[in-house]
């Protein structure tokens, strides 16, 4: 394991100090470094929270911030945080419209989330729940209740903070949310593993030349191991499962995401996106947003995804609105 | 011994916070297979709070004090899918048991069986979904048939223990459809489920204590 | 070699098409993909050119862009782009008020800007020289026009890019960067080599268990090899040799930038600049803004370096001030 | 021959590439110990650049506009260190020998003056940085007298290839001063330059093709 940490025990905690001391945007409550909050609220908005395990900065926390989300309960790496934590976190940014927690498709995170809801619950806050499920990978067609959630929450999120943002209700907002998270489709491909501090040691291998498509981002099997073949020719298996999904037709507009796991070069990641602006192309429609970089990760694992939302009416503003948070600052489009 | 008293209890936590602590790694490796290995520090860092607490309470406190206090302090310390279930066990259990001062064969079927519907509910997961419900179902059912034969606590346990490695074989044919091995799907046939593996550790290890 | 590309040759050319796809803020002239520019230009404004081998994403021409830099050269990896392509970045940049060079202290690129320089000067185009020298590593004190430029060349670019931005004349422009130049150190550590497409093997070897403090973004030498240090020790030692010569007393201001080398995941980054900050917070001294992700990478190299800018009156507002670029986003601190 | 004309020019361009064809991969491994290694890459490039240029000008173009588009071809393909210096000796050389329809002794002198002289200005490089300067200064200083002796070209240029091959053992004492390699300090005593060992290898095939 070559990382730079003292003891992996300390591992989040250190990385939260650290994130404290670099943005006074955010701070904590209940005394409890993992319930992270802006520092500031707006009286009367929706609140929104997420959660997650560490280890995939930006998500989550990255996205607490001005128009994106007010909340975070922080897990260990790759593992939910608590019930309480959530609760915490609830109770703080509550301003009295209620509460959206968006959240990925996870068995410990979706226990403790409903765990939490039921406390928030009995302290009178309205929740709500949107739980991300954009692998396309994780499971087929007409079980989407399965699929994980991975980096096409980012959408989720944009869209639900702006909604937010502009004001509307925990019903709209949701609804908002909702319809995000129904239009986007993501598929990753890794091309080696990464190592969790605690454990020290790789999660599982990939063969030297061998890449798996749709592999999750703490290491779940995707749908096969290959051998890496050429850029071009993995942006193309990877976004037939999208399009098979999402179609993309003359004058259709979408917004892209295409995120690097961590150890994977910018410059690789634009290789890729060059040949998803192509595909686009062929089929005469827009990819009106786009983002590249690294926005889901796994820790040091080599890889990217995809992440593709179709647009419409209402969805475009959320997306193009501006955001500023410690990790992610986008001025309006 | 022939009931578990609140001092019992603390033991008892003890008991599976050791066996935890050497079973880590085997855990860890059982849970890399079809899942993301956590597993094996999950049980360890539960149990180790949970008997922290326990044992800083003391036996005065009761049983149910001490089983909720448990559960409280995993669900705190080990919020991943396995510790927050069975924190959710502890706490149910706790319910269960208010009130009581030793725990006989008909408290522990009680247990057993608050434990198993509160992680059914918590998780949503049916029989056959290849959980850790598919060991503790059955090992209440057994304390069920041994606490109406009026058997005494030990040998009930023991059924009970005998039962547990019987479904934890009986989880290989099953097809996981929860957590992060569902992701793995028919390559889950074969394997014996992870959870249930835990499952059968917690009865094996009370059934040990309980021999003395 | 573990790399989503087509054809190692055209590593370059398909990065940079994928980068015109995504971002139509910057553009190319010369019918050549390597010059690249900011699609619209401020007239009068002086004009600010840098340039440099690739393989450093989002170095360097990922801080062209509004309050940033107007155009940049780029080369292959790890090699200076061509005088004359420079010289088109130049021709095409300059608004009557000149133009600054900004690069980093590596004898390839040198001779090319001066090419360049010589070549703008018969256009009669003013052009003045900033060559950011960085690396307190790569020589001693006394000898610093011998050190390499690396990360902290972004705190030159932001200074100048906001100087010019204000309207300031070529030489104010050219004094400014400098003065930032002057007053910013950067150390460096890797854990593990990278691999330039071309030649499909890692460049060097660094032990599984050994990290070198100082080495340069291509792996040029540092300070020496040693046992791989709780992070902790390893900030202390880094810094160290950037106190030694920018000394931080009560009450003094600095902008810190904790940058990725590319295969060092953020949570590690934060965890260096938690133990960054306290040694700050012992000293008395404040550390006013900072920046920490990936700013100048060497491909897939895992290591981080810490730069450190004393600040100003001057220097301050400068780097306070907005920015927005394909790869950096910056709302007014 | 006893001079060189344009056609001859295009014939020793040729003879230059061939040659870092064959020299590539000793010249990456060199460049490698203390550098980046693309030495090779870049010398192969830029006169297979160079050679198609001027093949395609022709020697109705005369001496200094072949030099000079070699230069300038040079300057475009490979645009590291040597890649450029190198362009830029090239350029300086034609610059030199403007108006000139034959190299004789005194040409070729003022060629590699004017080659070296264009290389120190350009990397700001002194006698003793371990620099191709060390090889093609001593050159140029032997031609020049030379030059003032009236040698014939053949014998000047055999004296000048010697001279080379006598300076560049000399760097091996120096430390580098400049380029990838200055990093490595002290390391660098005992091997020989790079760049150095570029300088000799056009000055030998140079005087080989003179030799016929
Ligand atoms: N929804 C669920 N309900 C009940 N038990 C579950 C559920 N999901 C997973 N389990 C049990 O948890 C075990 C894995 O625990 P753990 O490793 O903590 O979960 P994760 O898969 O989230 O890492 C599985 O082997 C299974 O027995
Ligand atoms: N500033 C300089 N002036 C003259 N020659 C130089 C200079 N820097 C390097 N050289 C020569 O260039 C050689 C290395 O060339 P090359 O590999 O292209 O450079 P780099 O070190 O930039 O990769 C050195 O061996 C040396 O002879
Ligand atoms: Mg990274
Ligand atoms: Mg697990
Ligand atoms: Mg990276
Ligand atoms: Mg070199």
């Amino acid at each position: 394991m070559k990382k730079f940490l003292n003891d992996p025990a300390n591992f989040v905690d250190e990385m939260l100090d650290g994130i404290y001391r670099a943005h006074p945007q955010v701070t904590y409550v209940n005394d409890d470094r993992r319930c992270l909050v802006v520092a500031s609220r707006k009286a009367g908005k929706v609140g929104i929270a997420t959660g997650g395990g560490s280890g995939h900065l930006p998500l989550f926390l990255g996205y607490v911030g001005d128009n994106m989300l007010d909340g975070c309960a922080v897990g260990g790496v790759f593992q939910s945080p608590s019930a309480e934590q959530m609760y915490e976190v609830t109770k703080a940014i509550d301003q009295g419209a209620g509460v959206l927690y968006i959240y990925g498709n996870y068995t410990g995170d979706i226990i403790n989330f409903d765990m939490a809801a039921e406390l928030a619950d009995l302290d009178g806050i309205a929740v709500k729940q949107v739980v991300g499920n954009d692998d396309v990978a994780s499971s087929v067609v007409g079980e989407e209740h399965k699929r994980r959630g991975v980096a096409g929450i980012f959408f989720v999120y944009k869209a639900a903070g702006a909604a937010a943002a502009n004001g509307l209700s925990l019903d709209e907002v949701t609804r908002l949310a909702d319809k995000a998270r129904l239009n986007v489709r993501t598929i990753g491909v890794a091309l080696s593993s990464c190592v969790v501090p605690e454990i020290g040691h790789a999660t599982f291998d990939v063969g030297a030349d061998e890449m798996e498509i749709g592999m999750g981002i703490h290491g779940e099997p995707g749908i096969g191991r290959t051998k890496l073949a050429p850029a071009d020719a993995v942006v193309d298996q990877m976004m037939a499962r999208v399009f098979a999904e999402l179609p993309a037709g003359r004058g259709d507009e979408f917004a892209v995401l295409v995120n690097g796991l961590g150890g994977t070069p910018k410059e690789e990641l634009y290789i890729l996106f060059r040949r998803v602006s192509q595909l686009f192309e062929e089929k005469g429609a827009k990819v009106k947003y786009v983002w590249i970089g690294e926005f889901a990760t796994a820790m040091e694992m080599a890889g990217a995804s995809i992440s593709v939302l179709k647009l419409d009416a209402e969805l475009d503003p959320l997306i193009a609105a501006p955001a500023n948070t410690p990790f992610f600052a986008h001025y309006k489009a | 011994m022939d009931a578990i008293r609140a001092e019992d209890l603390i033991s008892l936590i003890r008991a599976w916070r050791d066996m935890f602590a050497v079973q880590r790694d085997f855990l860890i490796a059982l849970d890399g297979k079809v899942g993301d290995s956590d597993l094996g520090i999950t049980m360890a860092k539960a149990f180790a709070a949970a008997y922290d607490t326990v044992a800083a309470e003391g036996p005065e406190a009761g049983l149910s004090k001490l089983l909720r206090g448990a559960g409280a302090t995993m669900a705190k310390t080990a919020p991943s899918t396995m510790g927050t279930l069975t924190a959710t066990g502890f706490l149910r259990g706790a319910k269960a048991l208010e009130g009581k001062d030793t725990i006989g064969t008909p408290e522990l079927a009680a247990f057993w069986r608050a434990y198993a519907t509160g992680i059914a509910e918590r998780g949503k997961a049916r029989l056959g979904d290849k959980t850790i419900l598919d060991v503790l179902d059955p090992v209440a059912g057994v304390l069920e048939a041994q606490a109406a034969s009026g058997a005494a606590l030990a040998p009930a346990l023991k059924a009970a223990a005998d039962e547990a490695e019987a479904a934890l074989e009986r989880t290989r044919t099953m097809v996981a459809q929860h957590g992060k091995a569902a992701a793995f799907q028919e390559k889950t046939v074969g394997l014996q489920d992870a959870g249930a593996t835990v499952g059968v550790l917690l009865v094996k290890t009370m059934s040990e204590v309980v021999a003395g």
